[in-house]
């Protein structure tokens, strides 16, 4: 199944692209879909690792189930203000 | 008045902002507001781009308002982030509290401002006068991350730096 | 734009204080407004009458800024204190710190508020619903009085009662 | 000799008016004037006791010596903010 992927700060320049999408084997999580998306190199890999990940408004946990067609958005370190 | 964005792309204005926060019952008004600096850690700054997960980062503030005014016991918790490209010596983010007595005040404001910086999807990318550009490293906010950073709840220099 | 007077009899403007005072060096502004309140220890407060040594009270606060800005090496402390009849909800002081990081600005701002209250010869009576009004006890100033009250550096309740 | 003194906050309220004057026998302190004031009764008494007393724009202290035609303000416990 196909997940889109939303990058975000810094994540969006490493990965050279507001968008990227990871193709996973059913079932999937949240952690099967940074696994596929660390293969993009290890500078990013390394920022994955310092992560959140959101579905919509929500952040969700590593363990979250994912379904095809699903939207996450890649939330690295924050730095507001 | 409760229901303006929180995320902004236009300058924030205080007097917005104060619209309707007005309360009898309450002798103290505390103002921060966090703006462009021409330096970070010794390296001249020209401007600053502020991006955000606008959505989440609209509805996480709505949340630290509240969770902010109920723990210390404050009435008005109101807080505006900008994002987009800002000047030196603009407003990035304005904060207000408004409480009975000023120490509750003062408590709440920085409580207010340390979550809203710490715990906020918003990202700050420094451009400097020699034509690079970097994004601050900041915290993580995954529960679960497997490497939350060394200094998870401060800033700590630079990030992933580029031409 | 640092000599404005510092006791005014008309109502405060931040706008006004935070004239000339932006710097490219500060990320923080934090700010404090003083506003009168609709009650004092449970009783109903219908307006305020702040009076001043004007001449002293000035100087005082100049030099509150100076020793203030220079214990937190902050580079702007600006406050103006009102006199006169007061309105509830209108602004008795206003306060102003900006300094590079918040963690001073903070610090700075509160020592400036609580110097100001209680160091400077201005007098706060209150008036309430029922026609009386009293002078809020404060602080003694005197170094060498024979009495400083009990609890020198806190407000506590009310003085000398009028009908 | 004669020295004039204004009253500021509860002192102008208890004084029942701005201005009083005292006479005091040469050489004289603030503290004499103090003393002098005191008479007034007890209420105005234990307030002179936590007053400062300023000449001019300068707070000075008890033992300060007054002169003819000095004018000192009466400054009780402050309360601004």
């Amino acid at each position: 199944m196909e997940v889109r992927v939303q990058c975000f700060g810094p994540a969006r320049r490493l990965a050279g692209d507001e968008w990227l999408s990871v193709q996973l084997d059913e079932p999937a999580t949240v952690a099967d879909a940074l696994a596929a998306l660390a293969s993009r190199g290890d500078e990013f890999a390394a920022l994955l690792k310092q992560c959140a990940v959101a579905l919509g408004d929500e952040i969700v946990r590593r363990t979250h189930p994912l379904k095809s067609g699903d939207v996450v958005a890649l939330l690295p370190p924050v730095a507001g203000g | 008045m409760t229901d303006f964005p929180r995320i902004q792309d236009t300058p924030l204005s205080l007097d917005a902002l104060l619209v309707g926060s007005e309360r009898d019952d309450c002798g103290a008004l505390a103002i921060f507001a966090g703006t462009v600096r021409n330096h970070h850690d010794g390296r001249p700054v020209t401007h600053l781009v502020y991006t955000a997960h606008a959505a989440l980062a609209d509805k996480m503030i709505r949340g630290i308002e509240q969770q902010i005014a109920r723990q210390h016991g404050v009435p008005v918790c109101r807080v505006v982030h900008r994002i987009g490209a800002l000047r030196i010596g603009e407003s990035a983010i304005l904060a207000v509290v408004r409480a009975p007595h000023r120490a509750e005040a003062f408590a709440a404001l920085r409580a207010l401002v340390d979550a809203v910086k710490h715990r906020v999807p918003i990202w700050k990318e420094e451009f400097y006068t020699d034509g690079t550009s970097a994004f601050v490293t900041g915290c993580c906010i995954a529960e679960d991350a497997e490497d939350t950073g060394a200094h998870p709840h401060h800033e700590h220099g630079h990030g992933h730096q580029h031409a």
